[in-house]
């Protein structure tokens, strides 16, 4: 017997297939839109035919739109992203050796967006209109309207030039050398999780205003319970529509993640993306959108099935 | 007896319950399951019932804004029950529970009023003026409320703004779905006063849904008992409040608290239990497993209320027979009609 | 504009010209455009380090280098970007090089040329040898194998396409046998991509063209690992052939493609040296005490590309007026802050192939342009000209807008339209275009920018038909060119051409943009070579 | 029963905003004695929720004056620790919207351990134990089972037994339930009605209950209180009350509720309740009441009269000033019956 939670989950996979797929379409059509020969683009004026033949061979581009999908998605499927003509490397394995680093930025920064988030919007729910409040919501504000790459240079210039505390470009992986990860994740997680960090705390502050205003408050208090007891209630409460935003915000880290890797050296997906689109890297390219986006309906998957499991008004487990 | 200006015939509203992964259709829960009824012109039908035995969906039903499962229902002879027309709008008006959330808070009165003439292109001349009128026939003042916004009235206000808009097209018959439940004690009175005196004016139908007994006491011809989606009792109002012969509606009545009574706790009907499942409710009797009958009856007696569903039936020795309406008093229970208490 | 004083200058500012002459002078081109007035240039053959600490080189250390884009992997005989090439070129070695502007041998000590220029027979050092985990000298056989790799189907096009054969006329002595003249073949054995590379390494990679990743050759460095993105790490080749070469120990190679980053990186130390500087940058990195900037002269070529079989391009007046109405001047201190120069050809003054045009110069001159015009009775009449053009490329985008408001000034209707750079790269191959702004980099030999311009043989990128003015003579010069050997000789017919070109604007030449390297200011001994590749060997830290 | 009173209320104001405040309860008065039953009647906006709220310090964002004695110890403004060491145990709560009362994402018996716990030293597993015993007290049936079942889980008539199993959990002395019934079915309701008169029976709990429900509140209190407008108008026993309402405004509201056993001629009270961010002046009933005295109800505030009503030992009293010489009466007021008369201040002339 399946329980609610993993029906839905299930029905949310089911609802990602036709999903990828139509992203799949997309990527797989866009890409060959883009007028121009791929081949041409990709080796220069000055290629010599038969390089050009033989590219266009590599890449399919002589079959008819509709084999190359197929042989695009059955491979795909099988875990084969195709071969990249430009560095000749296995697309899977080039996503492969980039996805950790663009998951640990994320990562780093969710953690600092959340460690910056929730004491913010604790702070500023619990202050209402005092000091405290206002400091919350000029960040809030500030957070969402500087953009990741100003950001990422004025950081940069500040700490990496100006002070000289942490490195400035590249990176090393915490699970390397964890002291090292972190300060070269430090920078860039700032950058990346500032906008999130504003976004989820204005969510924050003002659910937690409109749950501090719930009359089952009252009755916590009326148990007896002290005010920090109450608070507690409140969060978690707060928190559940939270999450969702959350989730959407972890999308958005991923798309901040391109401007970031690329401003502070990361060799992550993003690096690989951009770089792609730069050598016109079509194989490389569809491959890592077609990451990005399974990703991120993952995320959704992920963010969706916590809500529910959160909420028991929607059935989650006990 | 001239043929009724309403009626319903055998009504069914289910909705679907799904569930599993691929949200199949699993089951229905059965809001309104095989009503019938007659509703003459000028008369007042209440349908009273607690929550979630599917009052509300049944006037939904009846006036188009749900589409039946199953059944008929006849306006004035023509058959609405597969699609109502500009004609039955026009004639048929609904009153809200709460007029806090059905008047638009952005419009005045006088253009709330006004809109349903709008809609349907009538009186085009004195619109202003006729409007006016029926402000004051709902004993609003025009100088003062013509041109106020919703927020600047009081929910008694805002009621009577609810009635002169469903008067605006001169309906025949109006449901009125919980008219005063929404509003303070005090003001009550005086809308129940105002729906009294506008039936007796206008020769209004009414149709009214009501959970509060004492309401339906103060405004209803006749009174239909809901239960989990069926009709337990109808009757004329004298007998089926003062002479209840279903258990729930015996129940029913005495749960409620009388103001100036001495309480005594023992002599109410102790209702066990919640209402069961609508979308699956219990075999035979669907009110059986809650009925205070069952310790009275034998075993081979109470297995009947469990295996078999009762019929609504005339009452045999049931009250006085009502000259205006063909139907009489009907009970769907194997003991009340010819138990003889 | 680069008026600077002479005492910063010489401890912040390293400027090497990659001419392909060794004349040591300072450009003088006498129009007056600012770009021209600078006094810095220092002769590529003596020390680029005026500053250079007592005690000369040091050898030993690291030296971290952040590169402007990422590596497109590493096969010599396959990759197609200058970074990739960076690399190649200091792992694996041509036949020949040039120094100081001329020839010179790499692997090859001496050569010859013979049988009206159909057969060059090069000595071989005997000195070479390859990289662990190959380990053994390099032969004959060597360079047979790598011509005959790099040319596979065909891969190398044209430029090879005159080899008939490849051969081991002796242990140390190769023989190249082509079916016809083709003269640039000799200089275009000094292009980075045809390096002698070992047979087992490669097959021991896979053997199949592209497979090459970690590349063995004879160079001074060699590979020792690369994370695909992060870093690469050249070690020091301790056996090279030449004593103290290289001095560093090894080189660690991170990309960083965005520009900010790049030069902040450099100013917080966490590089040595930077490659890819923008002109804006520039100051920023003379005026910082712990940096300094090294320039290398002309290493892009920008020029305004016409297809004259498209009117009204195909009246040789408009492109005439076109080019009188450009202010090159303008365009090289708006595109590049100055660090470049207004061009009338790819070839700076300093090299064999430049041809002093002197006043015939179209020089930015609107009453004229004017006057051409009407002289050829208006053809632009009515006409608004279009410049494709793209917002990858800073120097063709520049070039486009500022050439709109030039021409706006001598009367002329002009829009830019400007093109994702895949479809105006498509645009120029299928020749739908009537002018773009276009750059590309310097070539080693002038066969290689003209006759896929104007030839009918060729791609003919310019259009430029038999019924344009002296369109068989130029035809012929530009057969000429390929098949007269004599140096001299040659000199004079790509003269005579670009005297043609500068009369009947197939192109207009528009400016030649510098490489710009940014360095902390304890590296020393960088050189700029004739192409923009930077070579690690002569680099060397004080530390 | 003891006489020391358990709840001592003098002149409790509760206010809210600063400019043009918002006086939502208005000066009120009473004493409850240890197993008392005390119901405050009104309509919505007489101040009823606010004034038992204002006890036990729930009003935040307003201003609370006056005084509250608990056992002799004074409420109104006293820190958040003593107020929580008097909630739960001295004083509990039961809230109108039961499901509201609950956090939703937590299990109904988690929030009964809670309450326990907050009160009680007792252990996890006894508290737990507890918890189910109190679900079984309130007629939740199969108690053990529907622990771990979540707010929404639980229908409206068994929210509102959980809520009050969770009052009772710091064993109070005094059970205050703001309209507990309001929302719920009549069979539901008479239920919980039952539930109160058991607890109160079997607990020797005081209860303090509010409602608009006339009804509701008769069946279940010895002494009623009828709110009007932030203020108290009268007092007395559930007989004298009901029985011999003195308040004009008492008798219309008994007089505008349907009867359910008689059709009855309906006598609404004219015009709606006044808003109390600008009450009338003088007696704040006078714009809707049928005996209201120009030059006297409009102006000045009324006196609180008491009333002799025989034998019943429970004082009964009205503010009004249709017992005083200065109106001139007619058959709405018996002055016959006046026992005394205690002049009124003039709060409002005070301010104005």
């Amino acid at each position: 017997m399946v329980s609610r939670l993993q029906a839905f989950l299930l029905r949310r996979l089911l609802w990602a297939l036709p999903v990828l797929a139509l992203v799949s379409v997309a990527i797989f059509g866009l890409i060959r839109l883009v007028p121009g020969d791929p081949a041409i683009v990709m080796l220069g004026a000055d290629a010599p035919p038969e390089q050009l033949a033989a590219v266009r061979a590599e890449l399919g581009l002589d079959e008819p739109l509709p084999v190359q999908y197929v042989d695009y998605v059955g491979d795909a499927v099988r875990g084969d992203l195709g071969h990249s003509y430009v560095d000749d490397r296995a697309v899977s394995a080039a996503i492969a050796s980039r996805l950790p680093t663009t998951l640990f930025l994320t990562l780093a920064g969710f953690l600092v967006s959340l460690s910056i988030a929730i004491p913010a919007g604790l702070l500023s729910a619990t202050n209402r209109g005092e000091w405290l409040d206002g400091v919350g919501l000029g960040f809030g504000l500030l957070g969402v309207s500087i953009p990741n790459f100003w950001l990422g240079v004025v950081l940069l210039l500040l700490f990496g030039v100006r002070l000289d505390w942490l490195p400035v470009a590249g990176y090393v992986s915490p699970l390397a050398d964890p002291v090292e990860g972190v300060r070269y994740l430090l920078l860039p997680g700032i950058t990346l999780g500032t906008a999130m960090a504003a976004v989820v705390t204005r969510m924050l502050r003002s659910e937690l205003l409109e749950e501090l205003r719930r009359e089952y408050l009252d009755a916590v208090r009326m148990k007896g319970v002290g005010e920090l007891g109450v608070l507690t209630h409140a969060t978690k409460n707060a928190f559940i529509p939270v999450v969702t935003v959350i989730g959407m915000q972890f999308g958005y880290l991923l798309g901040g993640s391109i401007v970031v890797e690329t401003v502070f050296s990361i060799p992550g997906m993003g690096r690989l993306l951009i770089d792609a689109i730069g050598s016109r890297d079509y194989i490389m390219l569809q491959g890592v959108v077609l990451v990005y986006t399974t990703f991120f309906v993952a995320v959704n998957i992920v963010v969706d099935g916590a809500y529910f499991y959160l909420n028991p008004k929607l059935g989650g487990e006990r | 007896m001239s043929d009724p200006l309403l009626s319903v015939r055998g009504l069914k509203r289910h909705y679907p319950v799904r569930s599993g992964i691929l949200k199949r259709k699993t089951g229905a829960v059965r809001a309104v399951d095989g009503v019938s009824f007659d509703l003459a012109a000028g008369e007042t039908l209440a349908v009273v019932g607690e929550s979630g035995c599917g009052k509300s969906t049944l006037a939904e039903t009846v006036i188009g804004l749900d589409e039946p499962t199953a059944g008929e229902v006849t306006f004035d002879g023509e058959t609405v029950s597969d699609g109502v027309d500009k004609a039955f709008r026009r004639r048929v008006q609904m009153v809200f529970q709460d007029p806090f959330s059905t008047l638009n808070e952005r419009m005045t009165v006088g253009r709330i009023v006004a809109e349903p003439l709008a809609i349907h292109g009538q009186r085009e001349d004195d619109r202003a003026a006729y409007v006016r009128e029926l402000l004051e026939t709902v004993g609003l003042d025009p100088a003062d409320h013509y041109d106020a916004f919703p927020h600047e009235l009081s929910g008694g206000q805002r009621q009577r703004v609810g009635i002169a808009r469903a008067l605006a097209l001169e309906p025949d018959l109006l449901v009125l779905d919980e008219p005063v439940s929404a509003l303070d004690v005090s003001v009550r009175a005086g809308i129940l006063e105002l729906l009294r005196e506008l039936q007796a004016e206008r020769g209004l139908t009414y149709l009214l849904i009501s959970h509060d007994v004492s309401v339906v006491r103060q405004v209803a011809d006749r009174v239909a008992v809901m239960y989990l989606g069926e009709f337990v009792e109808l009757g004329a109002l004298g007998d089926v409040l003062d002479e209840p012969a279903h258990p729930y509606t015996e129940a029913l009545l005495s749960s409620v608290p009388r103001v100036r009574a001495e309480p005594d706790p023992d002599e109410r009907i102790r209702l066990p239990g919640s209402p069961p499942d609508p979308a699956d409710p219990p075999a035979g009797c669907r009110f059986h497993p809650r009925c205070h009958l069952r310790d009275r009856l034998d075993d081979d007696a109470a297995a009947r209320c469990v295996a078999e569903a009762p019929e609504l039936t005339e009452r045999e020795d049931g009250g006085e027979p009502r000259p205006d309406a063909d139907d009489g008093r009907t009970v769907a229970c194997h003991f009340r009609p010819g138990d003889g208490e | 504009m680069q008026g600077e004083d002479s005492a910063t200058d010489r401890r912040t500012f390293l400027s090497a010209v990659g001419g392909a002459a060794a004349a040591a002078m300072a450009g003088c081109t006498g129009d007056g455009t600012p770009t021209e007035s600078a006094s810095t240039t220092v002769p590529p053959s003596s020390s680029t380090d005026v500053s250079t600490p007592e005690g000369g080189p040091q050898p030993g250390g690291t030296l971290r280098v952040g590169f402007e884009s990422e590596l497109t992997g590493l096969d010599p005989h396959r990759t197609e970007s200058v970074v990739s090439w960076v690399v190649v070129f200091n792992v694996c070695e041509t036949l020949i090089s040039f120094e100081d502007g001329a020839p010179a041998g790499r692997l090859a000590t001496d050569w010859e040329i013979g049988d009206d220029g159909r057969t060059y027979t090069f000595t071989l050092t005997e000195d070479a040898r390859f990289h662990p985990p190959v380990d053994r000298g390099m032969t004959a056989e060597d360079v047979v194998y790598s011509f005959e790799r790099m040319n596979q189907d065909g891969a190398m096009g044209s430029d090879l396409a005159a080899v008939e054969r490849v051969e081991a006329t002796g242990e140390y002595e190769v023989t190249f046998t082509l079916a016809e003249t083709f003269a640039p073949f000799f200089n275009f054995l000094g292009r980075v991509p045809w390096v002698i590379v070992p047979e087992e390494a490669v097959e021991e990679q896979g053997g199949e063209l592209g497979d090459f990743q970690e590349p063995v050759g004879t160079g001074p460095f060699q590979f020792d690992e690369y994370e695909p993105g992060d870093q690469l790490t050249l070690t020091a080749f301790d056996e090279y052939r030449a004593d103290d070469t290289p001095l560093l120990d090894a080189v660690e190679i991170t990309p960083i493609p965005d520009a900010d980053s790049r030069v902040a990186a450099l100013r917080g130390g966490d590089v040595d040296m930077v490659r890819g500087v923008s002109g804006s940058d520039a100051e920023t990195l003379r005026e910082d005490a712990e940096t300094k900037l090294s320039r290398q002269r002309g290493t892009q070529w920008g020029q305004l590309h016409i297809n004259c079989s498209e009117p009204p391009w195909d009246e040789p007046a408009v492109r005439r007026a076109v080019a009188h109405a450009m202010d090159r001047g303008a365009i090289v201190e708006a595109a590049v802050s100055g660090y470049g120069q207004a061009a009338w050809q790819p070839y700076a003054e300093e090299s064999v192939w430049h041809y002093d045009l002197g006043d015939s110069r179209r020089t930015h001159d609107p009453e004229r342009a004017r006057q051409i015009l009407d002289d050829a009775g208006n053809p632009l009449e009515g006409e608004t000209l279009t410049i494709k053009t793209n917002t990858r490329y800073g120097l063709m985008e520049t070039t486009a807008e500022l050439l709109v408001a030039q021409l706006a000034q001598a009367g002329i209707d002009a829009e830019t339209e400007t093109l994702e750079w895949g479809t105006q790269l498509s645009d120029f191959l299928g020749g739908n275009f009537g002018a773009m702004a276009f750059s590309v980099p310097f070539k080693i030999d002038p066969d290689r920018h003209y006759y896929g311009f104007v030839h009918p043989e060729g791609t003919q990128f310019s259009h430029y038909g038999e019924d344009q003015p002296d369109a068989e003579r130029m035809y012929e010069l530009l057969e000429r060119g390929r098949s007269e050997t004599d140096q001299d000789a040659r000199v004079e017919i790509y003269a005579e051409f670009e005297k043609l070109v500068n009369e009947h604007c197939p192109w207009i030449s528009v400016a030649r943009a510098d490489g710009l390297a940014g360095l902390r200011t304890d590296v020393y001994g960088v050189q700029p070579w004739l192409l923009p590749y930077t070579r690690f060997w002569t680099i060397w830290t004080e530390d | 029963m003891t006489d020391t009173p358990l709840l001592q209320v003098e002149n409790l104001r509760a206010q809210f905003g600063r400019r043009d405040p918002l006086v939502a309860v208005d000066g009120i008065s009473y004493d409850l004695r240890a197993g008392e039953t005390l119901g405050i009647v009104g309509e919505s906006g007489a101040g009823k929720s606010v004034s038992v709220r204002s006890l036990v310090g729930l009003i935040d964002d307003g201003e609370v004056t006056g005084s509250v004695e608990w056992r002799g110890e004074e409420l109104v403004g006293a820190p958040t620790r003593e107020l929580r060491a008097v909630r739960g145990s001295g004083i509990a709560m039961v809230f109108q919207n039961a499901e509201a009362a609950f956090d939703p994402i937590e299990p109904v018996g988690a929030q009964i351990v809670e309450a326990i716990r907050a009160s009680r030293d007792l252990p996890k597993g006894a508290a737990r134990a507890e918890a189910v015993d109190l679900l079984e007290e309130v007629g939740i049936g199969d108690p053990a089972g529907r622990f771990g079942d979540y707010p929404h889980e639980y229908s409206g008539g068994m929210a509102q037994r959980a809520g009050i199993a969770m009052a009772l959990a710091g064993e109070p002395d005094l059970l205050i339930a703001d309209e507990p019934t309001t929302g719920l079915d009549v069979s539901v309701q008479a239920g919980i009605v039952d539930l109160f008169r058991d607890l109160v029976a079997e607990r020797d709990m005081s209860l303090l209950l509010i409602s608009h429900n006339l009804g509701v509140v008769s069946q279940l209190c010895e002494r009623i209180m009828v709110m009007y407008a932030g203020r108290i108008v009268e007092r007395g026993s559930r007989e004298q009350l009901l029985g011999s309402p003195r308040h004009p405004y008492t008798g219309a509201f008994l007089r505008s509720v349907p009867d359910v056993d008689v059709r009855q001629e309906l006598e609404p009270i004219e015009g709606a309740p006044p808003s109390l961010d600008d009450p009338p002046a003088g007696c704040r009933f006078h714009p809707r009441c049928p005996a209201a005295e120009a030059g006297l109800c409009d102006v000045d505030a009324p006196p609180t009269v008491g009333f002799d009503d025989g034998d019943d030992p429970e004082r009964h009293e009205a503010t009004c000033h249709g017992y005083t010489d200065a109106h001139p009466g007619g058959d709405a007021f018996d002055r016959e019956a006046v026992e005394w008369i205690e002049p009124a201040e003039d709060p409002e002339r005070g301010e104005r």
